[in-house]
């Protein structure tokens, strides 16, 4: 197996051109099955399943323990503040946090993050304050945090259209001599647009350090993944761009980690740009605002339960003496605390001063935004002499 | 009974998949979900999934798999999710679908009918929120109807289906559950024919699409002080209603348009300058425009800060130079 | 020495290649080959094939690369090569570019130009002849230039590069070759300043881009009809000059828009609204537009049917009621 | 080699999901090296290189002769139409015959063919019209010949963008139980673009009977396949989509041939779409505007000068005797001949009356149209009773 992993990690990148393809699509190719160090239960999977793959050292796997159980608690309580209309809308992460957390901890924080809407609980775990991390779903602006500060994009919504954005900016890097990484994480249904393959086409040309993560999550909102695309697994992308890819159990935190820090550390060492399928579950709906009972059955939901990628950690962290009861317990508080301080700071009202509209247009208002900020203000005079009240 | 507008769509779409087997409907979750609107709410299990279907999600290849479905006899109605996100289609839009018939001299057609949710006023988060039609308006070689009553809903969509262009079929997505009682199946005017809403002597209100209530609401509120206002409902952007417009200008000698899209280079610039060229000695005060700001639509939280509401609109008419007074607002320059 | 405008921007590109290391340059066949019109001609040998480089066919993807690398420091000069192929990239300068700022409070400039060689006049064949302004000046967080002289074409566009927003630059196609003897560098007025070309009393006419030597031609020919006529270059359209717009019109008293893209709710549409707004008063008619026809761009052999000639702008020269005498066009309804 | 060819006709298509897409995915790959028939000059390539596939009829070889030698004059006349100011702009197939001749050969009347600006000869082998076929290069109108009576679509200027709607197309004659395949002709440089990859993903989803025919001629413009994809081949796009692909010797008429023919008749039967990419050569310049000198060596051109595909084929029928000096003289003839007729046909002037500026904008014009029309004819009026003249 060190042979087929030795041959992984093989820099350079294919040639363009007739004739000699075969050798070079083959390594490209992904691995036939995904990716697994642990059975669904938790119970060690066969060494084969590996693909040569590194088991990542135990502390990195204590800790992803410790932020999949805060990341889990934080979804949860999101999801809470929906249904207390202290968010807009939330999209749900539950189950896919082997993902969530996995993209965060391989990265450097001089690497970049790219991630979606879905990634609320990914921006937590990269240490975004989860109030600036919710900003865009309560509603008071687009993007809460700062994305220089915490190299992490705005979330994005148009599906896969971050993508070339992630691979401009690793680009970027690049040429200025950093070793930065950017990690951009597109959903199943994020992998039918255009965008996507164009970026994955930049990517190879341009031998761009960036992995592109896609959670298959099986559903994009409710069109499963058979309708989606008649791939046989969307890792077998990679290969018509010349870029290396793996298809991995994104339910097995150690295969997830294991297989992203393969790749950014290929990614970083010049290699060119990584495509990691996760096969994950959204065991939520799509969002608060989504009934799934409409689309699929319990069955299937429970089934997926039962390959929990927390529970999977958590078993295996206790078979191998990494993690106590006590451990347990304090990571569960240390997630009701978190969760606790996000309740009491949700439920202020945010304020957003109406005249912000007009700031960040250009970096220097047009006369014509001058002029109708003037008009605004204008209003605004108007309703604080008559006293205010409702515009 | 009252009927919403989202059910009085899919009526429309219902009976035209039933009298037409060449219609078919399909684009992202329009299939087992209905729509996330739920426009298409029980179409795929009704008349079954080969004539409403899900699609890949990608909204270029919706497009042009439809276009291509046209070009061979069928009459696709496909759904872009949000207003947002039918830009990627863009391309398959303006240089495809817009040009075939007259690239062709004619020999091929393509009836299409590309629905778009539009606009703002539902607390929808980036991206959810844009009135994206002045691309459409501009466009030539797609016709661009947007309904506003419930009635219209229903036979606008029937009409766009059977058009045998394309039709970019705009729904005001905040007046998806406002009611009316209806019954349907109703035939109201035909494409290039703007409604009297209501009718007045003092000034023209023109609207559409979602702005139409704020419009008729604001006429009423003048009403209270005195002005008699007539409220016009375009309901297709293309074709344009000239003589309905025209003659409602001539007849009250002052005008303002209402839109929510941004202002600049929007379907309210096209309606003032029209209206300024047929009807300029009828005029007692400039076409005034009351629009979006000219900024990203922002967040939900200070939306209502930036949608055209009832106060505007009545400012807007408080400006028309009563009292022959020029407009305040453009006396001098504005500030720096 | 006499320049062309092409080589006034192949000249503001190398000098801003020149004086920041930030600023690259990229798309299709603009490295090698400097690009189908040799805007670029030179720049890849002489500063290096990492400062001006050939991309992938793929226009949203090089809109995309490019804000990626704007928001990490660099300074991206894209080419388009032509207009109607800047429409794949339409998602990403609407969604993307335009908002990114605004998005992110602040946080996140994206410093970006994205050339456009555009409009008619030159012959090419189908998707080759496009004005599609109006999709740009209408999307908020975008700034739109569109140089129609040599020298304004070499400092519009280092404004345009120095500008910390993405800024749309049209390129009028058919005035590439047109020469002046201009010294390079120059520097011209700002971003948002409208240039007086010809100072006239009688009436204003309004020009941009491709349209602007049009303008000024038949204002020539005006001056023998015996009327004095003043012609405006906007030079921008986002920002927009409103004073030099209003302060001509309210001096003349009449005037006219020209323009070659399709006039619904085009750019046309916006500054006759815009001026009957500021300068209802003053307008002894109504502002009127010269534009393409509302029809997809024609073939070559009928193109020079479709756009404005002098002998149109003259015609709504002649309609601007010299003698109070309505516009015949609009006193009755045309035919069926 | 007969198992490898049986293979590749198995029909079904891949399922999606996880776990099992080993075997299915290299079903789905492309040959390692490009198939060929014939070696560089006209020989015979071992029997290894065909990969299975079926050495074509004799007739149909000698027919695709015949349509080359044609389609290859029709090429020189229409450059020279340029230099006469007869054309607009000319963009010649001169060495990819292969291509454009067997994509035509494989299609049945029944079938569609997508061409891009390219595609001239391919129209005219297809029996069009030649000042049909050139009507948008002539510049009189933007398609010159009824795509319906002929089973043509419009040439496709922007790349890519024709792509999905030869599978709307197919999927619908398909859905009415019509065996009709579409044939789609992409550049290498289109492949890039977005819409390729749409419609790719979505003939695999709708299994719509839709070839796709790459002609890698490799350049765009000027831009060479080693800027435009890192991919080791562009048929290696297809496996990600589920969809069978292969590369073949595009200067190979006969394996052009066999291998469309396998994907056309493939396509029909109901196995879904089939991705070919044929290596070719563009030996001119992209059109006669272009100046070919600024990037690229005479020596390269020279080179493939020397894979020839008319000539190999002419050396090959020649040896196996189905070919003989007459034949060759009376196809050269018969080229000549219809050289001619185009000649003197393209000498007369268009005439185009400017009032079918509006005819078909709508089936029905706008009230706005016809006022702009009536605005025309006003003028076109007053010109007339100036006595005509120059608009
Ligand atoms: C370009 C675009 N089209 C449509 C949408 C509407 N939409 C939002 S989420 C979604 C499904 C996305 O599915 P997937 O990519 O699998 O991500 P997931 O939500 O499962 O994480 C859709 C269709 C969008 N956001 N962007
Ligand atoms: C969307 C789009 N972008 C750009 C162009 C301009 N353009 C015309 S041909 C061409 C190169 C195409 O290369 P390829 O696809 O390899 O086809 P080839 O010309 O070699 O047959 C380009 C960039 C275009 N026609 N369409
Ligand atoms: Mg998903
Ligand atoms: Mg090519």
């Amino acid at each position: 197996m060190t042979t087929q992993a030795e041959h992984r990690r093989t820099d350079g990148v294919a040639p363009s051109g007739a004739g000699d393809a075969g050798g070079v699509a083959t390594r490209l190719l992904p691995s036939a099955t995904p990716i697994r160090f642990l059975d669904d239960t938790g119970g060690t999977a066969p060494e084969s399943a590996r693909g040569g793959y590194e088991m990542p050292p135990t502390e990195m796997l204590v800790e992803a323990y410790r932020r999949m159980v805060l990341g889990r608690r934080f979804d949860a309580q999101a999801t809470a503040l929906t249904k207390q209309g202290r968010l807009a809308v939330y999209p749900s992460s539950h189950g896919q946090e082997a993902c969530q957390i996995g993209g965060v901890l391989v990265l450097r924080d001089t690497d970049w993050m790219f991630p979606t809407y879905r990634e609320s609980m990914a921006l937590v775990a990269r240490g975004i304050d989860p109030v600036e991390a919710l900003t865009l779903l309560r509603g008071d602006w687009h993007c809460g945090y700062d994305p220089v500060a915490t190299r992490t994009a705005p979330q994005c919504t148009p599906l896969a259209t971050q993508s070339p954005h992630a691979v401009g900016l690793a680009y970027a890097a690049r040429r200025r001599g950093e070793d930065t990484v950017a990690l951009v994480y597109v959903g199943d249904g994020g992998t039918s647009e255009g965008d996507f393959h164009e970026a994955l086409n930049f990517a190879g040309v341009f031998k761009a350090p960036v992995v592109f993560l896609v959670q298959n999550n099986r559903y994009a909102i409710s069109v499963p993944l058979a309708k989606q695309t008649a791939a046989p697994a969307l890792a077998y992308r990679g290969v018509g761009y010349g870029i290396r890819s793996e298809q991995v159990d994104g339910n097995d935190p150690i295969a997830v980690l294991s297989v992203l820090r393969h790749a950014v550390e290929s990614a970083r060492s010049g290699a060119g740009p990584f495509l990691v399928e996760a096969h994950t579950y959204r065991v939520e709906a799509h969002t608060n605002a989504d009934d799934a009972s409409r689309y699929r059955d319990a069955a299937e939901v429970a089934a997926w339960e039962g390959r929990d990628p927390l529970t999977r950690l958590e078993t295996h962290l206790l078979a191998v003496g990494a993690l106590s009861d006590e451990d347990i317990g304090a990571a569960r508080q240390e997630a009701e605390a978190f969760a606790g301080r996000l309740r009491t700071r949700m439920n202020e009202d945010p304020d957003v001063d109406p005249r912000s509209l007009f700031v960040n247009v250009f970096a220097e208002p047009t006369p014509q935004l001058r002029e109708q900020r003037e008009w605004l203000e204008e209003e605004l005079g108007a309703e604080d002499s008559r006293g205010g009240g409702e515009h | 009974m009252a009927t919403t507008l989202a059910q009085a769509l899919n009526a429309a779409l219902r009976d035209a998949l039933h009298q037409d087997d060449s219609v078919v409907v399909f684009g992202e979750d329009v299939g087992t979900l209905g729509g996330v609107f739920r426009i298409t709410d029980g179409l795929a299990g009704d008349l079954g999934e080969d004539r409403c279907f899900d699609t890949p999600l990608a909204e270029s290849g919706i497009v042009g798999f439809a276009l291509g479905m046209a070009m061979n006899g069928f009459r696709p109605v496909v759904e872009m999710q949000f207003d947002a996100f039918a830009y990627p289609a863009f391309e398959q839009l303006v240089s495809h679908a817009a040009r075939m018939r007259n690239r062709t001299r004619g020999a091929v057609g393509v009836p299409m009918v590309v629905r778009v949710p539009y606009g703002g006023g539902i607390g929808g988060v980036e991206h959810h929120s844009d009135s994206s039609e002045a691309y459409y308006v501009h466009t030539p070689g797609l016709k661009v109807a947007t309904p506003a009553t419930v009635a219209d809903a229903y036979s606008l969509l029937r009409e766009a289906i059977a058009d045998p262009d394309p039709v970019v079929f705009l729904e005001p997505k905040k007046l998806y559950w406002s009611k009316a009682d209806v019954d349907l199946p109703v035939t109201t005017a035909p494409f290039g024919t703007a409604e009297v809403r209501r009718h007045g002597t003092d000034a023209t209100l023109i609207a559409y699409g979602p702005a139409l209530p704020v419009a008729l609401a604001a006429a009423e509120a003048a009403a209270a002080d005195g002005h008699d206002i007539e409220v016009l409902d375009l309901r297709t952007l293309v074709p344009f209603d000239d003589e309905t417009v025209a003659a409602s200008v001539r007849k009250t000698g002052r005008c303002v348009v209402v839109q929510e899209a941004a202002g600049f280079a929007g379907v309210g610039a096209e309606v003032a300058a029209r209206v300024q060229e047929r009807c300029f000695h009828s005029l007692h005060a400039p076409v005034l425009r009351v629009s979006g700001f000219d900024i990203p639509y922002p967040p939900p939280i200070v939306e209502k800060y930036h949608l055209p509401d009832v106060d505007r609109v009545l400012d807007a008419v408080a400006r028309l130079q009563w009292d022959d007074e020029p407009d305040r607002r453009h006396l001098t320059r504005v500030p720096a």
